[in-house]
């Protein structure tokens, strides 16, 4: 029930950002819209904790702002990898454990993972992700483990 | 000026993707440069409606955000039906 | 900068054709027509043909790749070289049919001369008076459904037709004349869990994004075409990540065939309406006292029909084909 | 006029890194290196791009469609950087050394 109103609340605001236009005839059409979307979206059962994650909402701006600032150093590393031909990189590829519990917490990880250049998830099984680093140091720094435990404190 | 900077390094990267869409060497690097070009044109169309002044084209960038990943998702579902049709093939 | 940007987008795009003709293998010709796609949705952009470029956005970014790819599937994937073809007489058909055209084109007024033609019949009153006659900002969208309402039904048929035709041929001798599932569930051994959970979030806004287009195709760019091409990568996304079983229960095969049929029916019936009235067919002004109001009531009302049928009849050839190869490998 | 300045930054930054990730694309030697690449280019020039318009624009609804462009985007790019991957890795694609020569020792029970 909780998902279902989160859906209906965030799908109103994209109709609201998007449509511009708030006469009696669209606003009744756009309630319309999002009334059937919703409904359909019941049927697909796509209604759940993990396409509206509401109880990461507290933590999450605080793990997005480290996010971003990691995402800019891996761009820099990159960058220099890119211009400087010199630099000699070793690509590794490995098994990474993944003490996550919930689905979406192993996605939040492997998509940060992936939204950081140079490391790459190829595969996501149960108990396991298969990464692909650019660098030797890049696989380090993930197996050091840093962002998988800000991860897991996101369900706390 | 910067918008115009901005708008002839897309096309340049476009120019890239294309090249490496023709070279290959394999199909993914063809769909990656594919990909690639997708958001590029998204970002493209962004910046013509800014040089333009009329920003409701950005709709049709929104349209691109929203459904250009659909084709690398059905790249990804036919190359592992053909796996499962062929059993002499690797799977990962 | 202008005109910078048109060549190089000119000058790109016969860079991909030349080398879609060049490669062989045909998931490569598939990404180069995607990139073709894209590459004349910017186009369409600068030249200001903003409905047009919407279409190829939708049509070209999602849909349409992802169909060929089907097809792909179904026939695998290696051009065959066909050894008894002349390419000499194709070369010398194609040649003659090139050097025609270019001489028709000839005869044509200069691109953007104000006394061309197209600019002097109807353009005019569209442009001048559109907005009075029908209440409606978008030209295109006034043009498409009002003034020139008849050629729009003439191509939702088409599209209808299409949707049909694919039934017939696809059709397996089980299930005579329908693309209904009969597949087992697709082997879910290999769990694509980013994606899914990705694609629960998006899919919602989507099919949402499509009912925006639809009801704004009156104030921007959009409508009918473009609102079902977005609804049904919607459903088709679903349908690819959990498997077709799964899309056939949330929208029966039945119902979307039923709808693919009843767009076309909106659409002509609105035009009877007006003919019972003894006005001409696809003559709005019977639907309301005032004609503005009833303008816009009619291109709403076709409009929704013309999505109605692009989504369903989409949906159904996306049904035909991954029903193909999901029995195909059993 | 600090805006433009902040606007004109952000667009050359974003600039900067298309190309950077460009020439990635056509340099590196393994596909799975080509990936990385991509990934510059999408991630943070694409906000870089995106926020410098955003700056650039003066009325209320497109600076939120382009937030809507920007979230969409972070959202659906390393998704499919990640189907992509699995893709050619089940394809039997398997990743090689920074020159292309070497297949990756891979970890075991892979193969």
């Amino acid at each position: 029930m909780r998902y279902t109103f989160g859906l209906v609340l965030a799908l109103s605001v994209f109709w609201l950002i998007n449509s511009g236009h708030y006469d009696a005839l669209l606003l009744s059409l756009g309630v319309i819209s999002v009334g059937a979307v919703t409904l359909i979206a019941l049927r697909m059962d796509v209604v759940d904790q993990e396409s509206i994650p509401l109880h990461l909402l507290r933590r999450i701006p605080f793990y997005l702002l480290w996010l971003g600032v990691q995402i800019c150093r891996s761009n820099l590393d990159l960058v220099r990898r890119v211009w400087l031909p010199g630099q000699r990189s070793t690509p590794r590829i490995a098994r990474l454990p993944l003490p996550q519990y919930s689905d979406i917490c192993r996605v939040v990880y492997a998509n940060s993972i992936n939204l950081t250049p140079g490391t790459l998830t190829v595969e996501l099984a149960p108990d396991h992700l298969l990464v692909h680093t650019l660098s030797a140091e890049g696989l380090a720094a993930l197996e050091e483990g840093e962002m998988s435990r800000r991860v897991s404190e996101l369900e706390q | 000026m910067t918008l115009q900077l901005t708008v002839i390094t897309l096309l340049v990267v476009m120019l890239i993707a294309l090249w490496r869409a023709c070279i290959g060497p394999n199909v993914f690097d063809r769909v990656l440069a594919a990909n690639l070009f997708g958001t590029k044109t998204v970002l493209l169309i962004a910046a013509i409606s800014y040089l333009h002044g009329s920003p409701d084209f950005l709709d049709i960038a929104l349209v691109y955000a929203l459904i250009n990943y659909i084709s690398v998702v059905g790249v990804l579902r036919i190359t592992e039906l053909r796996n499962e049709h062929a059993p002499g093939d690797r799977r990962g | 900068m202008e005109l910078a940007v048109n060549i190089v987008l000119l000058s790109l795009l016969v860079t991909t054709a030349a080398a879609l003709v060049l490669v062989r293998g045909l998931l490569a010709s598939i990404m180069l027509t995607s990139i073709y796609g894209l590459l004349s949705a910017s186009f369409f952009v600068i030249m200001d043909a903003v409905d047009v470029a919407f279409t190829e956005a939708a049509v070209g970014a999602g849909v349409s790749p992802l169909l060929l790819l089907l097809s792909v599937a179904v026939i695998g994937r290696h051009e065959a070289r066909n050894a008894g073809a002349r390419p000499l007489f194709a070369v010398l058909l194609v040649g003659i049919t090139g050097a025609l055209l270019i001489v028709g084109t000839l005869d044509m007024p200069a691109f953007g001369r104000a006394d061309a033609p197209a600019h002097l019949h109807v353009a005019p009153r569209y442009l001048l008076l559109s907005g009075e006659e029908t209440g409606i900002p978008n030209v295109v969208t006034s043009v498409l459904a009002s003034y020139r309402a008849y050629d729009t039904l003439g191509e939702v048929i088409v599209i209808f037709t299409a949707g049909v035709a694919v039934i017939l041929i696809l059709a397996s001798g089980t299930h005579r004349g329908s693309a209904r599932p009969h597949s087992a569930p697709v082997d879910t051994k290999d769990p694509h869990t980013i994606l899914q959970v990705v694609s629960k979030t998006m899919i919602p806004f989507m099919l949402l994004f499509a009912f925006y287009v639809q009801f704004h195709g009156d104030y921007g760019p959009g409508g009918g075409f473009q609102a079902g091409v977005i609804f049904a990568s919607g459903i088709i996304l679903y349908g690819l990540l959990y498997g077709l079983p799964a899309i056939c229960r949330v929208i029966r095969p039945p119902v979307v065939e039923l709808c693919s049929a009843l767009g076309v029916l909106v659409y002509g019936v609105t035009g009877i309406l007006s003919m019972l009235q003894g006005r001409p067919f696809l003559d709005y002004s019977v639907l309301a006292d005032d004609p503005i109001r009833a303008q816009q009531i009619g291109i709403m009302v076709i409009e929704l029909g013309v999505g109605i049928t692009v989504a369903s009849v989409l949906i159904v050839i996306y049904y035909a084909f991954a029903n193909q190869f999901e029995t195909n490998g059993n | 006029m600090m805006l433009d300045w902040v606007s004109g930054v952000l667009l050359l930054v974003g600039s900067f890194l298309l190309l950077t990730g460009a020439l990635g694309f056509l340099r590196f030697a393994d596909f799975y290196a080509r990936i990385h690449a991509c990934g510059v280019t999408e991630t943070l020039a694409t906000s870089c791009i995106l926020l410098g318009l955003l700056i650039q624009s003066d009325s209320a609804v497109p600076q939120f469609k382009l937030l809507l462009i920007l979230l969409f985007v972070l959202l659906s790019s390393p998704t499919s950087s990640h189907a992509l991957a699995k893709a050619a890795w089940n394809a039997g694609v398997r990743p090689r050394d920074n020159r292309g020569k070497q297949p990756l020792p891979l970890p075991p029970g892979e193969h």
